[in-house]
């Protein structure tokens, strides 16, 4: 309830920003199992939205049922004004949301090229039958997303792995290709879950730096779920906290820090 | 070794993204053309094309239409005798009711029909993963065979229940199959089909189709969270590859075999294009040729070498042990390389690159 | 119209009218079913423990007779020769793991598929090497196996109410009573025995087995073994029904559709589940096979199991399988 | 009223006009590449016009004006290259700037030639200026060429390139005269105008600004590349300083005038992966860096199989043998030429691919002494590898070696109509095609460097070889005489001793003495493993260094040193007398180098007086206490008695053979 409020009066603030997705009073569960409790918050155009929370406070369940690919039982989701029940993640993303895995999910068979080229299927829009000859405007195409893929490569700073396998790269170029491939598909929303897991000072600064030029160069809007609270303030404009499936607190970096209820679930306070 | 790549740089990206980007492997891939194209037909023994040059190539097509489905699909399949089966009996009808068409055409058109059948049994690919979908291809291979039996009218209602080849001209009375057609024509028909459709399915590969097929292989979440729709790809899949084991079964009996029971599609056909697929490597055009020269010619190689070298024993007793042998041979490469010939070929080929450093 | 009638109506109308053949189709089938439990015992046996979908069972049943009878040939009492495959079946085993599944050890799935479809060509060829290709007879009445067979003639049970005629050979009852017993001992086994628990704990997590100090290599050794010997057994019965070939090879893998239905960790599930087979391609065969030229035996399993993994993809007894992202 | 084809018919004595002449005689041929998004993008000689002319009048809208001093800041970027074209074109000078250099030397350069515009290469270069932008009064607009976090920059006096060319495209479509106006700049371009100003790297105070004329430039590179056959088929990798002489004449000035395509790598750490790729025809490396390659390759092969490494060397001992004598066409048994026939398929074909030297077809080295054995290695691949010696003040050339007379410890005769003369001091003096106008706001620098007869002075003494090559010994001023009269070079020697693996340093005197003697310092890694080899036990580099076996290994290095001086004339009179071997590393931490690793003579002349004069009054070994400073910067002494070795001298010997060598 009280977040509720603070959105509005964030609202207010910022002068009634466009609001890109909305979710209102969404819960989940499997087989009985609550993943997810009655949640509501909203991402707004071009900001940096950070969920966080302890392990197992429903993150990463809230970005699949964001992206289509768990149905929550209850609630509503709006995407640009749009609200919407049971969707495909295919449809999700050819609606223009983008995401990156917690445990990285590329490819392995493929290169770092093919893997952010993979990212253009939705953008490839020639028919099937040109590509059994590669030739006319199938390999036309091919071209023009080529460009696009090695602009994404030369912004990623990934040129010297263009050609390998991703599966023998180490983790952190791995982290990087995904972005990589999300970026290929030309997102409106920019799901990121754990970006920096498992990286070290240098890399989680270079992804730092990536995001935000992401957000400002691109406009892309971004919600990312981060463990580390330094990054995550550093990041992004508003957070939403989770504890136990449960909403505890909504609002800017600095309210969240100081909100009493974060604190306890953060310090492992029972409930 | 054989490399000079220094000065061979790319200014487009078509030129960056030809299927041979360093001139010498195009050197190379023309070499192998010429050899097929001229040194075989001029000194190649009847015996050499009929029982050695012209199965090869049949099976690497089959092949390369198992790997479109395992190897880039990664969806198992132990049906794709089957297939080659109705690519067969289509082709089988379509020549007897359009006895003056062209045979070419008819075999390729008869890969449409079983590549309409491998849809139909793709389908419970969308919810079937794995080993299990192994069992709804089996359940093909068992019922299209008892088709092949049971359907009369499949094989003309002959007595004895096989098809006989017919005779059929093409390219201005050209006799292109039955027993007149001499085996260099039958040898070019084939190897001409095979360069087509493996130039065909490259392109596919390299494309978006085949990337999303890739994408469903390794990783069929993220491909779906990325718009791949499952239902498109998989039943593309099938639908390619089926195709071509379709068109590779209408030349096994019309430039092969001559005739053919229901038997010749047995689940052992499967299991063969299987093991070519894997051992030449999952994932890999090149890779197909290689699996099925392995696996056709070395039996070629034992049943003539032994006696070659004294040992001459029993005609089935060479069956059993070539039978030994590949099963051996199959677990041996399994355990030194599982991603099979074509690799042992990239990891030579990566060497001579940067000969004679042993790395980059 | 008739069409429609001979298949919806006329079989059930058959059926009724002759409950006493019902029966014996019914037994008939029950018997065959058995068998493919037994063969799809031994592939749950190992899949348990490794997770390794060990193809060459079907062979193996195929290679454990073809040893027995083709040393009872070469002039080994029936009982030694016994004894003798079961030793092989343990040499098999051993080398099976020292040689195919150590070196392939994590490997993915389907990789280890491949393994066990090179190791079903290696059997073939290894067996007709040593005992030729031509099927044998099994010894059946040397091994004390009863022959011949009790016939009952139920009141009223046959066309009409005449007395019913089913005739049920001794060899089938037998079968069945020796599956009951293996499958008892079995379940004992993995239950109360210490090895027993190992396997099972290996099935559930490597880690955790390893932390309990026991030996992977061991058990696979040791699982191998025991489908080696389930193997023999079922070439006994299924040889002594038919004869000893690599017919059996084909008929073998309809263990898969069962498996299918029962899952393929759980052993009752492959009882189940090869009873379902068993009985259902029979009465198909027998009341809905003639309308369509018959022989839809070969098939009809698949046919089941496809539409089982349709609407219940996790198999009767398997649990079902969540995706996680 | 001009137009392209007047131009081009015209006197070709700018660079924009040679520009305009390509884009018409080879308009269709590649003038530029660069490694971008993945591929080589390439320009041909006419689009590069057009670039050239749509920022030329770009800048033009921007109140460029003829006369103006343009500031070129970064690493090789097609659109610095014609940046320098575009000012040229428009009559300004165009002043390249190192991209490493330190905001400071920025600062003085652009300060010092008034810089009224400044390209830079991206965010970092712009940073840089602006930092100092309060001391650059006459700096107008500033220009940058990568945009990447320059977005929320002010854009008031900041301009992105494409902006500028966007505004000259725009006057193109809006007013016919633009395209008049634009060639009509070029032909009022005269030879005389100065093309480009120089900063040198000041090793003594200052950097200075070389002015260099355009008919000037352009003399000289035609006449160069006249003398390396350089035509529009060939390829260069522009992989070296954008502001170093060098660059600017092997790659923009050879380019213009010869026609030929100049590649441009991804990125400095690409570079060497580049090279591979273009494969260029032409190339120039100083030698560290060939020294560094043939330590890379050496250290690969060392993870190669043991077959593959014995084939190697054995191979690369038959190139030692005859792969010298082949590349310079001299006889060669069959057998040689078989075995290095071989050898070529095997590895040095092979080697020259993974180094990106199959298609080269003239190389050159110079800016320091090469070793021998690396120089023939590389030549005995097949790799037509040269020496030039060369200056800013010149534009590059003065004396080059010609294909098939090639020596390591030489440079080569004058290069074309360059004339040469050693004055009596000993130092180096010449005339060129390419010489400078002067410096620019510095004349009597000027006045010091070219004398009134308009000889420019070098500041190396050099002399010349009987074969007519120049030999360049030291710098001038260290460059002394022994009592007799005799030249004594003590860089040359030390140098000489120097490519011998165990001597890490070393430190030559006789000036105003009897005869040269030298101190040596052991390598301790080369001696080091040496003595594990022959299980030779030291408990300290002092133990080693004064170990009587090492002594007999360094004397007979010495001595060979001696056998060579004896063959040349002129220094035959400073053959070594005596030696001895430093009880410690010399160290920049006692002061003895410089932070750059030079040694600092008079420093070490006063600190081991006593050495120096033990050396001279025949001691046979000396007692010697120094203090030392530890890694911990702790100060402690040292002491030792120095062995003194008295070396045997040789007769000169007048006329040469080869052989000997």
């Amino acid at each position: 309830m009280n977040a509720a409020t603070e959105t509005a009066v964030a609202a207010e603030a910022t002068g009634e920003p466009e609001v890109m997705l909305k979710v209102e009073n969404v819960s989940l569960s499997f087989g009985g199992v609550r993943a997810i409790t009655n949640i509501s918050f909203d991402i707004r155009k071009g900001e940096i939205r950070a969920i966080i929370g302890p392990n197992g406070a429903g993150k990463t369940s809230m970005l699949n049922v964001i992206n289509g690919f768990y149905h929550p039982q209850e609630g509503v989701i709006t995407f640009k004004g749009a609200a919407r029940s049971k969707m495909r993640p295919y449809e999700a993303a050819s609606q223009g949301i983008a995401r990156t895995f917690q445990n990285v999910a590329l490819f392995k068979g493929m290169s770092t090229l093919d893997n952010i080229m993979s990212g253009r299927t939705l953008l490839m829009k020639k028919h099937f039958f040109w590509h059994l000859f590669h030739y006319g405007p199938a390999r036309t195409e091919e071209i023009e997303h080529r460009r696009k893929v090695e602009e994404i490569i030369d912004f990623l700073e990934i040129q010297h792995i263009r050609r390998a396998p991703v599966g023998r790269l180490p983790y952190g170029l791995q982290k990087r290709v995904e972005l990589g491939r999300a970026l290929a598909m030309e997102p409106e929303l920019l799901l990121l879950d754990e970006p920096m897991a498992g990286m070290n000072l240098e890399e989680k600064e270079d992804m730092s730096r990536f995001i935000l030029d992401v957000n400002s160069q691109f406009g892309t809007t971004i919600a990312l779920i981060e463990h580390d609270m330094g990054v995550v303030m550093d990041l992004s404009d508003r957070v939403v906290v989770l504890d136990y499936g449960k909403k505890i607190a909504d609002g800017t970096p600095e309210e969240v820090q100081a909100n009493q209820d974060v604190i306890d679930a953060y310090l492992g306070v029972s409930h | 070794m054989f490399y000079r790549e220094a000065g061979q740089f790319k200014t487009s990206y078509e030129a960056d993204q030809q299927v041979f980007p360093i001139l010498q492997d195009k050197i190379g891939i023309g070499a192998i053309l010429i050899i097929g194209l001229v040194v075989v037909p001029l000194t190649g023994s009847d015996f050499m094309i009929t029982s050695i040059m012209i199965p090869f190539l049949i099976f690497s097509l089959a092949t390369i239409g198992l790997n479109i489905l395992t190897g880039y699909a990664g969806q198992l399949s132990l049906g794709s005798g089957a297939f080659m089966g109705v690519g067969a009996y289509a082709c089988y009808k379509l020549t007897t009711i359009f006895p003056d068409a062209n045979l070419v055409v008819l075999v390729l058109l008869s890969g449409f029909f079983s590549a309409a059948i491998g849809m139909v049994f793709g389908l419970p690919s969308l919810r079937i993963k794995g080993l299990y979908l192994a069992v709804t291809t089996l359940a093909a291979q068992f019922f299209l065979e008892w088709c092949f039996i049971r359907v009369p009218w499949l094989y003309n209602y002959n007595a004895s229940g096989a098809i006989e080849v017919p005779e059929r001209t093409g390219f201005g009375g050209i006799i292109l199959s039955g027993p007149a057609a001499s085996p260099l024509t039958r040898y070019f028909l084939v190897l001409g089909l095979v360069i087509l459709i493996t130039i065909i399915m490259k392109n596919i590969v390299r494309g978006r189709v085949g990337r999303s097929w890739m994408m469903i292989r390794d990783m069929d979440i993220a491909a779906e969270l990325i718009g791949v729709r499952p239902l498109v790809a998989k039943l593309s899949a099938f639908a390619v590859s089926s195709y071509v084991c379709g068109v590779a079964g209408a030349l096994m009996v019309f430039s092969w075999l001559g005739a053919a029971e229901p038997a010749a599609f047995s689940i052992n056909l499967s299991f063969q294009i299987l093991f070519m697929a894997i051992l030449g490597g999952l994932g890999s055009l090149v890779g197909s040729f290689m699996g099925a020269a392995f696996i056709w010619i070395l039996p070629v190689l034992i049943r003539f070498g032994m006696p070659a070298v004294g040992i001459d024993i029993a005609a089935e007793t060479v069956e059993h042990t070539t039978r030994m042998i590949v099963g051996a041979l199959i677990i041996f490469f399994l355990i030194v390389e599982p991603h099979g010939l074509v690799r042992l070929w990239q990891i030579a080929k990566e060497k001579l690159r940067v000969w004679p450093f042993p790395y980059v | 119209m008739d069409f429609l009638y001979s298949i919806f109506v006329d079989p059930f109308v058959q059926m009724v009218q002759m409950p006493d053949f019902l029966l014996q189709v019914l037994w008939e089938g029950i018997v065959g079913g058995i068998l493919y439990a037994l063969i799809a015992l031994g592939f749950v046996l190992i899949f348990k423990a490794s997770g390794v979908f060990n193809f060459a069972q079907g062979i193996m049943v195929v290679f454990a007779a073809l040893t027995l009878v083709g040393l009872y040939e070469k002039g080994v009492p029936a009982l030694a020769a016994l004894v003798l495959a079961v030793g092989v079946m343990a040499l098999l085993a051993i080398c099976v793991e020292r040689f195919v599944m150590r070196p392939l050890v994590n490997q993915p799935d389907i990789i280890l598929l491949m393994a066990t479809i090179g190791l079903t060509y290696f059997l073939v060829g290894l067996g007709e090497f040593i005992f030729g290709g031509e099927p044998k007879v099994m010894i059946a009445n040397e091994l004390g196996l009863p022959s011949g067979s009790v016939v009952l003639e139920p009141e009223g049970w046959g066309p009409g109410g005449s007395p019913g005629l089913i005739s049920l050979q001794k060899i089938d009852i037998a079968a069945t009573v020796i599956a009951a017993i293996m499958i008892v001992a079995l379940a004992i086994f993995f239950n109360k025995t210490r090895i027993g628990r190992a396997l099972r704990a290996v099935a559930d997590d490597h880690q955790a087995a390893l932390s309990v100090g026991i030996s992977l290599n061991q058990i696979w050794a040791i699982v191998w073994f025991a489908a080696g010997v389930v193997a023999l057994v079922t070439g006994i019965m299924w040889g002594a029904r038919s004869d000893v070939s690599f017919a059996l090879e084909i008929v073998a893998l309809k263990a898969l559709p069962v498996l299918i239905l029962g899952g393929f960790t759980s052993i009752p599930g492959a009882i189940v589940g090869g009873l379902i087979i068993g009985v259902g391609e029979k009465i198909g065969e027998i009341y809905w096979g003639p309308l369509v030229g018959g022989g839809i035996e070969s098939w009809l399993a698949y046919g089941i199991a496809l539409v089982f993994l349709i609407f219940r993809p996790q198999g009767l007894f398997g649990e079902k399988i969540i995706e996680r992202v | 009223m001009a137009d392209a084809a007047a131009i081009a018919g015209g006197r070709l004595d700018t660079f924009p006009k040679l520009l305009v002449r390509n884009a018409i005689v080879r308009g269709g041929k590649p003038a530029m590449r660069e490694k971008d998004l993945g591929i080589w993008q390439t320009w041909t000689w006419s689009e590069v016009l057009d670039e050239v002319k749509t920022f030329a009048l770009g800048l033009q809208d921007l109140g460029f004006e003829r006369g103006d001093t343009c500031a070129v800041i970064g690493a090789n970027r097609p659109r610095l290259y014609w940046t320098i074209a575009a000012v040229q074109a428009l009559g300004g000078t165009p002043v390249p700037v190192y991209a490493d250099a330190i905001a400071e030397e920025l600062a003085y350069v652009l300060e010092h030639a008034d810089v009224a515009f400044a390209v830079a290469e991206d965010q970092e270069q712009v940073d840089k200026v602006l930092s100092v932008g309060d001391r650059l009064k006459s700096l107008r607009h500033m220009v940058y060429d990568e945009p990447r976090g320059l977005e929320k920059y002010d854009h008031t006096r900041l301009h992105s390139f494409e902006a500028i060319q966007t505004k000259g495209r725009e006057s193109l479509r809006t007013d016919q005269t633009a395209e008049v106006r634009f060639f009509d700049e070029i032909e009022q371009g005269k030879g005389s105008d100065i093309s480009i100003i120089l900063y040198t790297s000041g090793t003594t105070g200052r950097s200075k600004g070389v002015m260099l004329s355009a008919e000037r430039c352009i003399a000289a590179a035609t006449d160069t590349a006249v003398f390396d056959h350089l035509s529009d088929a060939d390829e260069v990798l522009a992989y070296l300083p954008l502001a170093w002489v060098g660059d600017h004449y092997l790659n923009y000035a050879q380019g213009m005038v010869a026609g030929f395509c100049m590649a441009c790598p991804e990125s400095g750490e690409t570079a060497q992966h580049d090279l591979r790729e273009i494969g260029p025809t032409f190339y120039f490396a100083p030698p560290r860096v060939f020294e560094g390659l043939l330590t890379r390759v050496m250290i690969r092969m060392e993870d190669a199989s043991a077959i593959k490494r014995k084939m190697f060397h054995y191979f690369i001992d038959v190139a030692k043998r005859y792969g010298e004598d082949i590349l310079d066409k001299r006889p060669v048994p069959l057998v040689g030429r078989l075995l290095y026939g071989l050898g070529n398929a095997l590895v040095y074909g092979p080697l020259k691919n993974v180094l990106g030297f199959s298609r080269i077809r003239t190389a050159y080295t110079a800016g320091e002494a090469i070793g021998p054995d690396l120089f023939s290695f590389y030549r005995s691949l097949g790799l037509n590898l040269k020496q030039l010696y060369g200056q800013t003040e010149a534009f590059l050339y003065v004396t080059a070696q010609e294909d098939g007379h090639v020596r390591s410890d030489t440079v080569g005769p004058a290069a074309p109509n360059v004339e040469i003369r050693i004055s009596e001091t000993g130092e180096v003096l010449f005339k060129s095609p390419g010489m400078f106008i002067g410096y620019f706001k510095n004349d009597e620098a000027t006045k010091g460097t070219v004398d009134d007869e308009g000889w420019v002075h070098t500041g190396d003494a050099g002399f010349f070889d009987h074969d007519g090559q120049l030999k360049i010994i030291d710098r001038a001023k260290d460059v002394g005489k022994l009592v007799d009269g005799t030249l004594f070079a003590p860089k040359y020697i030390e140098n000489k001793l120097k490519f011998f693996p165990n001597v890490k340093e070393a430190v030559a005197f006789g000036d105003g003495r009897d005869f040269s003697t030298v101190f040596l310092n052991i390598d301790l890694n080369a001696v080091g493993n040496w003595a594990e080899r022959n299980n030779i036990s030291y408990a300290s580099y002092q133990e080693l260094a004064g170990h009587p076996q090492v002594y007999e290994m360094l004397q007979s290095n010495v001595d060979k040193v001696n056998r060579d001086l004896a063959h040349e004339s002129a220094m035959a009179g400073a053959q070594i007398h005596r030696f001895l071997i430093l009880h410690k590393e010399l160290d920049a931490d006692d002061g003895e180098l410089t932070r750059t690793q030079k040694v600092r003579r008079s420093f070490i002349a006063e600190r081991y007086g006593p050495l120096i004069e033990a050396l001279y009054d025949g001691s046979s070994e000396k007692f010697i206490e120094t203090e030392v400073t530890f890694e911990d910067g702790r100060k402690g002494r040292i002491a030792a008695t120095v062995q003194i070795r008295d070396m045997t001298v040789y007769p000169a010997v007048e006329e040469v053979k080869e052989a000997a060598e």
